[in-house]
């Protein structure tokens, strides 16, 4: 992977079905988990996990969702990914299931805060601001 | 025995941010911890997508006041990636510098805090009256203190011209002077060496599977160092990343009292090949298509992503910080250690809560 | 008790927490108490107990989650006291203007009696921030300004 | 400590390193970037630094009635960039080196073109 520039569709998406089994390959390489990336996009959850080699390289492994199906977590693999996870989860509202570490969408939010904050369109019962 | 547990936090004296640690201990004895964090989130990615993508120059840089410039930096060579701006040399050259010194002066307030968390005050105020030179050069170059405004997209803003270069070398060589007086403190001195030595372990094969990065990373014996991917211009000076073995705390603050020493010749060698030229390029295209990219601040490897759409708004910015995955380590370093080594230990990541909570 | 109130107004103790913000105020007020710009000089002293403090020193736009913290360490400081915004993300939310999890400015949670510009606060204004705190202490001790009763 | 002890001599022989602020002010570096001066003659109220603010310290505000724009600036928002002082096509913006000073009430500077 180069430095900068990614082109976009240069990977294939795969399923969530098969997510665990293709991150386990991985980590039995020696790969680590560096971040993932969520993106909401129209009907679907684009995301993008990226993994470290001991080389250094990228590998990223792509996944797309539609807004209420269930992604597994790759906690129980690789457990420095559970932070991001529980970002994710309480940022977008995706439905990521068997949490090493469940913070319940109050790691970085609190009860009064704007939930689900980073959806291009909220649903329209929560109101921005929270209430006093 | 009865397990009591207690926070440390979220406002505590030895920490200057709010994060809360829940302590679960037996007598002296820490064997449980759980980060408690979310008091400083902001919601900065959200923010970023609202603005228009030069403004988030400054949004960026104020994600953490200590790196701010780094933040900036990232930012910036993101932006020119995914644009395909070639930015001047002497604009390179000039981000390596003020990199560099901003690097210099994130160590020193470390090395400083870590002193005063284990009660050493007077080593504190010699590391923060040093500190204060290179404060002194970054606002005389760039024009404020702590937060330099000085990256834009495309190149830099300001300059070190001719009348300031020999003005920078001269505090340069006062302040190598000040870090020979520190150096043999932090390195040999009694008190520091009981307070850090085979406090916090974190083992070489742990370090990597945990995900830590930065000096956190390095002490535990991995040469790894965002630098040597060559952004700016690090792939033309002479660069190693700097390795200790130890996995403890001393190990930990040796890589970064060594990177002072280091981050200093890089300053210096950037300034003598420093190329005369422009200062900045024009933009005029919008960002399109995905980007990402990895930079080295003081803390460790700082990736940014991005995905542009062809207008003046980004459709996301995802910031993964360096203290966000060096977090993860203080479950394992700090179980089995004493109540007094907390601070020290929780201080050793060097945690930047800003940083971490966006 | 003519010896205490004047005691507070020469040693006053400061409180420092941080609400948020991006740590540059932080590192410029522990600058203000390091060699170069001392403020110790006033017999000022930073510590970790809002029960011991006068001044209390906030930067950072206020979020969600630190509110509370705020207000408990604001009623947990003893009568009188002073409230000092540092940086302009404490007076208005500055550029987390449009942040979602910010409430932009302290006195939207605590009533704030001195403003420090500045982005981030320069030392000196800090200290001269601090020397003007010094002076609505001292009228809040003589009973020339009616205390703060708070926003609740 | 024992290392720490040469140091410790050298500093109390070195004299006091302490800027002694508010009776001594230092000159600040020429290029120090601090307060934003303006300039009311000069300006055109283009919107330019309206528009570039990344903090919102500059707003305008348009009376269609009166054919007039009225300008505010929040120095209690402003974070000292200095993007609208390198923008502004007249120089009517600047930014100066003299430190603010503190307040008690927050005051939005406001002007209103003829």
């Amino acid at each position: 992977m180069q430095q900068v520039r990614v082109d976009r569709g240069a990977d294939a998406f795969i399923s969530p079905g098969a997510l665990l089994k293709e991150v386990e390959l991985l980590a039995s390489e020696g790969v680590r988990f560096t971040t993932m990336v969520c993106l909401d996009v129209d009907q679907e959850f684009e995301i993008i996990y990226l993994f470290q080699r001991l080389t250094l390289d990228m590998v990223r492994i792509r996944v797309r969702i539609s807004k209420d199906e269930e992604l597994p977590s790759i906690s129980s693999i690789l457990l420095d990914a559970v932070l991001m996870e529980n970002e994710i989860k309480e940022f977008f509202g995706v439905r990521i299931t068997n949490l090493a570490i469940d913070f319940q969408c109050r790691m970085l939010l609190s009860a009064k805060s704007p939930q689900t904050p980073l959806l291009k369109v909220r649903p329209q019962s929560q109101s921005l601001g929270g209430g006093e | 025995m009865a397990r009591v547990t207690f926070p440390f936090g979220p406002q505590h004296p030895v920490l200057p941010e709010a994060i809360q640690l829940q302590l679960t201990c037996e007598d002296e004895r820490v064997v449980e911890v759980l980060p408690v964090i979310g008091y400083m989130h902001r919601g900065i990615e959200k923010a970023a997508e609202a603005n228009l993508f030069p403004n988030n120059i400054f949004l960026c840089e104020r994600i953490c006041g200590i790196c701010s410039f780094i933040h900036a930096l990232c930012y910036c060579e993101l932006m020119e990636g995914m644009m395909d701006v070639e930015v001047p040399p002497r604009a390179k050259h000039l981000r390596v510098v003020w990199s560099e010194l901003s690097r210099i002066h994130s160590h020193m307030l470390w090395l400083g805090l870590l002193a005063d968390s284990f009660g050493f005050e007077s080593l504190f105020m010699q590391c923060w009256r040093a500190r204060e030179i290179i404060l002194d050069t970054l606002e005389m170059t760039t024009g404020q203190r702590v937060i330099q405004s000085s990256c834009v997209i495309g190149g830099v803003r300001r300059d070190i011209n001719e009348d300031q270069e020999p003005d920078v070398r001269r505090k340069m060589d006062a302040f190598r002077k000040e870090i020979n007086a520190i150096y043999p403190v932090f390195a040999k001195d009694y008190t520091v060496k009981s307070r850090t030595v085979g406090k916090g372990i974190l083992p070489k094969e742990q370090a990597w599977s945990l995900g830590t990065v930065g000096p956190t990373l390095r002490g535990s014996g991995w040469d790894y160092d965002a630098r040597t991917l060559g952004y700016a211009v690090y792939d033309d000076l002479g660069f190693e990343p700097i390795v200790e073995d130890g996995c403890d705390s001393y190990a930990r603050m040796m890589v970064r009292l060594h990177e002072v020493v280091q981050s200093l010749e890089l300053v210096i060698q950037a300034l003598d090949r420093m190329p005369k030229g422009d200062l900045a390029v024009t933009v005029k295209t919008f960002p399109e298509g995905e980007g990402l990219i990895r930079v080295e601040q003081p803390r460790g490897e700082l990736v940014e992503y991005a995905r542009g759409n062809g207008t003046a708004y980004l459709e996301r910015l995802k910031i993964r910080t360096p203290t966000f995955s060096n977090i993860p380590a203080l479950l394992v370093m700090l179980p089995g250690c004493e109540l007094a080594d907390v601070p020290v230990i929780t201080m050793s990541i060097d945690p930047c809560i800003a940083c971490t909570e966006r | 008790m003519g010896f205490l109130k004047r005691a507070r107004v020469k040693s006053p103790w400061i409180l420092h927490y941080c609400t948020g913000g991006c740590n540059g105020c932080d590192i410029e007020i522990l600058a203000c108490l390091t060699p170069l710009y001392d403020v110790e000089r006033f017999g000022m002293l930073n510590i970790g107990n809002p029960k011991h403090a006068d001044i209390l020193l906030i930067t950072g736009p206020v979020n969600w989650k630190n509110r509370d913290v705020l207000k408990r360490l604001y009623d947990q400081t003893p009568d009188p006291k002073v409230v000092v915004a540092v940086g302009v993300c404490a007076a208005t939310g500055g550029v987390f203007h449009n942040c979602v999890n910010t409430l932009g400015g302290v006195d939207k949670v605590i009533p704030v009696d001195v403003y420090v510009r500045g982005c981030a606060a320069r030392p000196e204004a800090i200290i001269d921030g601090v020397v003007l705190a010094l002076q609505k202490l001292e009228q809040k001790n003589s009973g020339g300004v009616a205390y703060a009763t708070g926003t609740r | 400590m024992p290392v720490m002890s040469t140091n410790l001599i050298k500093n109390f022989f070195s004299g006091p390193a302490t800027r002694p602020y508010p009776v001594v002010k230092r000159e600040p570096f020429p290029r120090a970037r601090v307060r934003l001066v303006y300039d009311p003659d000069k300006c055109t109220y283009c919107g330019i630094c309206a528009n570039i603010c990344p903090a919102a310290a500059i707003t305008m505000e348009e009376d269609r009635e009166n054919l007039r724009i009225s300008r505010h600036y929040d120095s209690f928002a402003c974070i000292s960039c200095g993007r609208c002082a390198e923008l502004c096509p007249q120089a009517a913006l600047l930014m100066a080196v003299r430190t603010h000073e503190p307040s008690d009430a927050k005051v939005v500077e406001h002007s209103t073109s003829r």
